[in-house]
């Protein structure tokens, strides 16, 4: 095999160092918000929050940024198959057991 | 159709279903004579020679839009018939259909209980469909509805009978051994004749008998000589029997310590060549003599 | 399993192609979990009042410790791939390792939490669950299924490494032939993104 | 089955066997050319049993009671089911044809990960060892269905985890094959192999592989928490735990249904590889025919609903999943029609492979037909259960991806095993197929008409003569079935040496010898055109 067969980016230890303690911070954030008890949205936010999270991961420790278009298309299939079928589900439950959503 | 139909409901889906047999037996034959043709017309035998058609964009149009709007008719026409099945009217009488391995039992709004289920003709009833143990789907063809009973929550249907006679009640999913003999009949009888035993047949037969109904027992033994899921009831009471009682086989005629112990502790001693299914169902010790009297004398 | 054998062609590396084949596999992953996490969402849905009083018998102090112990695996994770790729292959040996010692750390805090769940008796099918609200069997059942695949992931995956550090130390693989270690970094990735989720949902939503 | 050498130097890939010897040159090879033949074998030994067992149903039908007890009835169509889904039609195609006619048709050597593809050939042989062995052992065969419903599923004492753990293995088995599929497409095209100059079973296997990758873990999923939960008595499922049965169903036709579409879109593909050649015409709607394979697998991930119309979903969703269904339909009507219009102005020649292609159309269009019938929402309260579901999905997955399997089989013999088979004997097995198959699964229309309910081991006597005549179908399928494989097996013998190229085709495995050599090609070739250019 050859070198040019290598992708070629420039991330440093540094940016790496940086991702992670954004990643730190956050998760004292999300503890923080479950602290400090804002029910209606606090399962919004920590959701919120872990997918800031994951994208982090996602782009900088898997190198999503450097992939390929085709990678990322990929990916946005599964997780569009991933919503649909939670979204589908949901058409049933959500009415199904509508009525004891508030108990 | 291939059988009556005996409701309300009937109607609507006999309809649905020629309106979408007749859209498909004309795509099917269009289909099929269509490749019958071309097989011929462009034989090579005949010397047909190719010629390179690459596709057209009209025609591929039409073969996407036809169809699309035949589908759509068919969803409307499927749907506006399903929500008449589903919206049940404001009058209806109710009756609990209570499923379990493997009997239905029917149970009225004064208290009554009945192992088939009778109505009153023309009159609109809506099913309260649960299950004690695993799925059952309760079916009645005449009627043309269909819904399962889940264990853990309530479901519905509702249909008015609209001809008179008995028709068959089966078990559509499958709930285990005795699936295929999960059936009842649904007695649609002239409101009058309902009435009087609705109102008039409240103590009539023996308790014991009773008890079997209910707790499902005769759901897989019968009284009428024939073995089931168990073996029958007929003349138990001082039969020999062969049993296997913890792993071992020995043989004893039954008596009544035999009966109790049986239905309290199904597992102590099995019959032979009857597969281990039986569940503990909870009986009072009331209802315990009371059953065990029954079947001392059911001959 | 053995070598590819006769020509060399065969052996023909494809960068790209194993990376898209270790990315479609992660895909897997995600439906796999995500039938999880739908039969979370549901439930949660159904029987949410209990779902929030179990979710408060969990330690968030464990749960936000092993969140931070997980992300800076990935840390170490990521920079041993761009140490191996500089030729430094003694540095990337040591991150790797570190992330090991990172994944055990957090099986080891794993394993304590559920021990003291099970000396409570709440473990499943255990009577001391079956008394309890039914929302509560089902949170409790999730919780188990859910951490303990997640775990199984975690351990999988630190057995993967400690064979890449083999492999880093007699130089199967070296800065011109990363792509088993770049891989391996994504499923370590991925177990980790999945933990991002967990720890909300299990530990955060009292 | 050793062929001569032929008229060039190089062994063929059935004489090469690479480092090994003897039973270890097949089972442990890397070359997707041979483990092609090993699904082959394996994919047709499962079906030999799956085929038995129907028979033995067929059987006890005429009488119930006198041939075996309820307890081996439920068995036996839960094994029957389980077998022919997860062990024959689901690998079916693209583990065999997939795997030897992909890589040639891009013009590659072989797929992407040659050894992940012998090691899902490992799983799929453990795994279906470990489904047989459930059979033996005691606790009894499974006796669920092939759907595994909780809460029976939980609460029966026979070997439901076991079957369980062996279908999970196949399941893994077949997203390996999924996964190396699209990275092959993806990575291993030859030069000038654009995306649309590729064969359309490429792209059918293509939209598969996606299916297969997508919809495969949720059942996984779905399998391993039934095992735990019977195992550990862990709570997803059960009512008297807080769960739910009809997640259940959700969760299971998640991939259940996906899997049907896994199951005809490579027979699909098969038929849109024939109908060009035997028509000596290029593909008409080349696009439209490529863009509905990824259509059907997209909707076919979202109608799973359908096979819960009366299992107490909310009412709202029936007509969701109910609607989605209906647009599911289309893309499939746009291949049939394309095919056929492939014959216009064309020069047909009905060999057996297109007889069998020409028998695929009229069955699935039955099926399919049959499919929107159950479908319509007010018609599933009536024949959902009943033995018209059992009609209609054996004209699918029999009469559809069974028949293009065939035909595929038909097609590609001569290339896979260098022999022609007899050209008469195939179309008389097809025609005794063809009269025994409507017979056999076309009273189960009827019989669901009638409101006959599935999985019944005995009925009321109103039913009685339409399973005699399903029956006497069954052997008369039975029949065409023994001669078509005779007349394959006599072929692997003693049948002529197959030219390079019978049937006159245009992709590149027509331009290898038959059989090809272990390499494919001498050099790799450049593709300068369409896949279907004929004179
Ligand atoms: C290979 C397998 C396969 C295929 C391809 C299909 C294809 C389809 N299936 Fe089938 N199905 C099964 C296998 C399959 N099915 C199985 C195994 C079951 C039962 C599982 C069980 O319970 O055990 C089942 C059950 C099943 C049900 C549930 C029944 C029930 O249990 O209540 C439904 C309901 O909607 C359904 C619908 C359809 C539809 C609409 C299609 C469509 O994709 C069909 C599309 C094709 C056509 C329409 C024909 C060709 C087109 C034309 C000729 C012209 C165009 C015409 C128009 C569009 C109007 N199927
Ligand atoms: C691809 C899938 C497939 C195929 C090909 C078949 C083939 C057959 N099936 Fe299948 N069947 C299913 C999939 C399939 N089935 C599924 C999924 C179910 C649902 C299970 C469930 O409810 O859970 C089912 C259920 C089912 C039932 C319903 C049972 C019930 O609900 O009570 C019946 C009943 O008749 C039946 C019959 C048959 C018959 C007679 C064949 C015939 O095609 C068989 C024809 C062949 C023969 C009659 C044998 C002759 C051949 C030989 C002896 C030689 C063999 C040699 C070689 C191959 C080399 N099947
Ligand atoms: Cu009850 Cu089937
Ligand atoms: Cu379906």
């Amino acid at each position: 095999m050859t070198e040019a067969a290598v992708p070629q980016h420039g991330l440093t230890s540094r940016l790496y160092l940086l991702v992670w303690i954004v990643l730190v911070a956050l998760t004292a954030a999300t503890v923080a918000v479950a602290r400090m008890n804002v029910t209606a949205f606090a399962a919004l936010i920590s959701i919120g929050i872990a997918t800031v999270k994951a994208g982090l991961v996602l782009v900088f420790f898997m190198h999503l940024k450097h992939e390929p278009l085709i990678l990322k298309v990929m990916l946005g299939i599964a997780l569009l198959a991933l919503s649909l079928i939670i979204l589908l589900t949901f058409s049933d439950v959500w009415y199904r057991w509508g009525a004891h959503v508030h108990s | 159709m291939f059988i009556p139909e005996a409701s309300n409901s009937a109607h609507y889906v006999d309809t649905t279903f020629w309106v979408i047999v007749v859209i498909s037996a004309v795509l099917l034959v269009g289909v099929t004579s269509a490749m019958l043709f071309l097989i011929f017309r462009y034989n090579r035998r005949r010397g047909a020679k190719a010629e390179q058609v690459q596709g057209g964009t009209a025609l591929e149009i039409i073969w996407t839009v036809i169809p699309v709007v035949l589908v759509l008719v068919m969803f409307v026409i499927g749907e506006k018939s399903f929500r008449l099945i589903r919206s049940v009217p404001r009058e209806v009488m109710t009756v609990r259909v209570d499923a379990r391995q493997w009997s239905w039992m029917f149970g009225y709004d004064n208290g009554l209980r009945s192992d088939q289920l009778r109505v009153p003709l023309g009159k609109p009833v809506k099913l309260r469909l649960s299950s004690a143990d695993v799925l059952h789907s309760f079916y009645i063809p005449a009627f043309r509805i269909k819904e399962d009973c889940v264990p853990g929550m309530e479901t519905y249907l509702w249909f008015t009978p609209q001809q008179q006679g008995s028709f068959d009640i089966f078990c559509t999913e499958y709930c285990g051994l005795g699936h295929s003999g999960m059936l009842a009949k649904v007695l649609v009888m002239p409101e009058k004749e309902f009435t009087d035993w609705y109102t008039g047949s409240g103590a009539k037969g023996n308790r014991g008998l009773q008890l079997l109904q209910e707790k499902g027992c005769l759901g897989c033994h019968t009284t009428d000589g024939t073995p089931k899921v168990g073996p029958t009831f007929k003349g138990i009471y001082g039969r020999t029997v062969t049993v296997i009682t913890a792993g071992k086989e020995r043989t004893i005629a039954v008596d009544g310590d035999y009966l109790k112990r049986s239905i309290l502790d199904p597992g102590a001693d099995m019959v032979k060549d009857f597969p281990p299914v039986m569940p503990k169902i909870p009986v009072t010790p009331e209802e315990l003599e009371a059953i065990e009297d029954s079947l001392e004398h059911l001959r | 399993m053995h070598k590819g054998e006769g020509s060399v062609d065969e052996r023909h590396l494809d960068y790209a192609g194993a990376k898209m084949g270790m990315w479609i596999f992660l895909f897997t992953e995600i439906l796999f979990f995500g039938g999880l996490f739908l039969l979370y969402s549901v439930y949660r849905m159904k029987y949410l009042a209990e779902f929030h009083s179990s979710a408060a018998e969990l330690s968030v102090v464990l749960g936000t410790a092993n969140t931070v112990i997980l992300l800076t695996s990935s840390l170490f994770m990521a920079l041993s791939i761009a140490f191996l790729r500089k030729g430094r292959r003694g540095l990337s040996l040591l991150f790797q390792l570190i992330t090991i010692g990172l994944g055990l750390f957090f099986l080891v805090n794993k394993y304590f939490e559920w021990a003291e769940h099970i000396r409570q008796g709440i473990y499943p099918d255990s009577p001391v669950l079956l008394d309890m609200a039914r929302g509560k069997i089902i949170f409790f059942s999730l919780y188990y299924v859910m951490t303990g695949l997640h775990g199984l992931h975690v351990l999988i995956g630190v057995t993967i490494i400690a064979v890449m550090a083999a492999f880093t130390r007699n130089e199967t693989i070296g800065p011109l032939d990363f792509v088993k270690l770049e891989n391996t970094g994504l499923y370590w990735h991925f177990v980790d993104i999945v933990w991002i989720y967990l720890f909300p949902l299990f530990y955060l939503i009292t | 089955m050793p062929a001569e050498s032929m008229a060039t130097p190089e062994k063929s890939y059935l004489e090469d066997g690479g480092r090994f010897r003897g039973l270890f040159s097949w089972i442990f090879t890397t070359d997707h050319k041979r483990i092609g033949i090993l699904y082959l074998t394996s994919v047709f030994s499962f079906f030999a049993i799956g085929v038995i067992l129907g028979l033995l149903m067929r059987l006890s039908l005429i009488e119930p009671g006198r041939f075996m007890s309820e307890r081996t009835y439920n068995s036996l169509f839960t094994v029957h089911g389980v077998i022919q889904i997860f062990l024959f039609i689901i690998p079916g195609i693209p583990a065999s044809f997939g795997n030897f006619f992909l890589p040639i048709h891009l013009g590659a050597r072989d797929v992407a990960f040659p050894r992940l593809n012998i090691f899902s050939w490992w799983l799929y042989i453990t795994g279906g060892a470990i489904l047989i062995l459930s059979i033996f052992l005691p606790g009894g065969a499974p006796d669920t269905g092939w759907t595994f419903y909780a809460p029976y599923s939980i609460r029966t004492t026979s070997n439901v985890s076991l079957a369980a753990s062996g279908i999970f293995i196949v399941g893994f088995s077949s997203i390996l094959t999924g996964l190396n599929f699209v990275t092959t497409i993806h990575r291993m095209r030859a030069p000038g192999m654009k995306w649309f100059r590729m064969p359309l079973f490429i792209w059918s296997l293509y939209a598969t592989a996606w299916t297969q990758i997508l919809a495969t873990p949720v059942l996984a999923i779905t399998l391993l928490l039934l095992i735990l939960e019977r195992s550990f008595g862990i709570g997803f499922f059960e009512p008297l735990k807080g769960g739910d049965p009809i997640m259940f169903e959700h969760l299971f036709w998640m991939y259940s249904h996906p899997a049907v579409y896994i199951m005809i879109l490579p027979a699909m593909g098969v038929v849109s590889e024939i109908f060009p050649v035997f028509s000596r015409k290029n593909i008409f709607g080349y696009k439209a025919v490529a863009f509905s394979s990824l259509g059907i697998a997209f909707f076919g991930y979202l109608v799973w609903g359908h096979h819960m119309f009366t299992s107490g979903m909310s009412d709202i969703s029936r007509v969701i999943f109910s609607l989605i269904t209906f647009l599911v339909a289309v893309p499939s009507g746009i291949k049939v029609f394309n095919w056929i219009a492939t014959m216009y102005k064309g020069s047909v020649r009905v060999d057996s492979p297109l007889l069998f292609c020409l028998a695929f159309i009229f069955l699935f269009s039955i099926a399919g037909l049959t499919g929107l019938i159950i479908g319509t929402l007010s018609l599933n309260l009536y024949l959902h259960g009943t033995y018209f579901i059992v009609g209609h999905f054996h004209y699918t997955m029999f009469g559809g991806a069974g028949f293009g399997f065939f035909a595929g089989l038909h097609y590609w013999f001569p290339k896979m095993f260098g022999r022609m088979f007899n050209e008469r004997a195939a179309k008389t097995a097809w025609f005794i197929m063809f009269i025994g198959f409507n017979i056999l699964y076309f009273s189960m229309f009827l019989l669901g008409l009638q409101g006959m309910p599935r999985r019944y081991f005995q009925y009321l006597p109103q039913f009685r003569t339409n399973h005699i005549l399903s029956t006497i179908g069954s052997w008369i399928l039975a029949l065409g079935l023994l001669i078509m494989f005779g007349n394959l097996i006599r072929a692997l013998f003693r049948g002529e040496k197959a030219p390079a190229n019978p049937w006159g085709g245009s992709t590149l495995e027509w331009t290898l010898p038959s059989p090809p050599s272990r390499e494919n090609f001498r050099e790799t070739p450049v593709v300068k055109g369409g896949p279907y250019t004929f004179g």
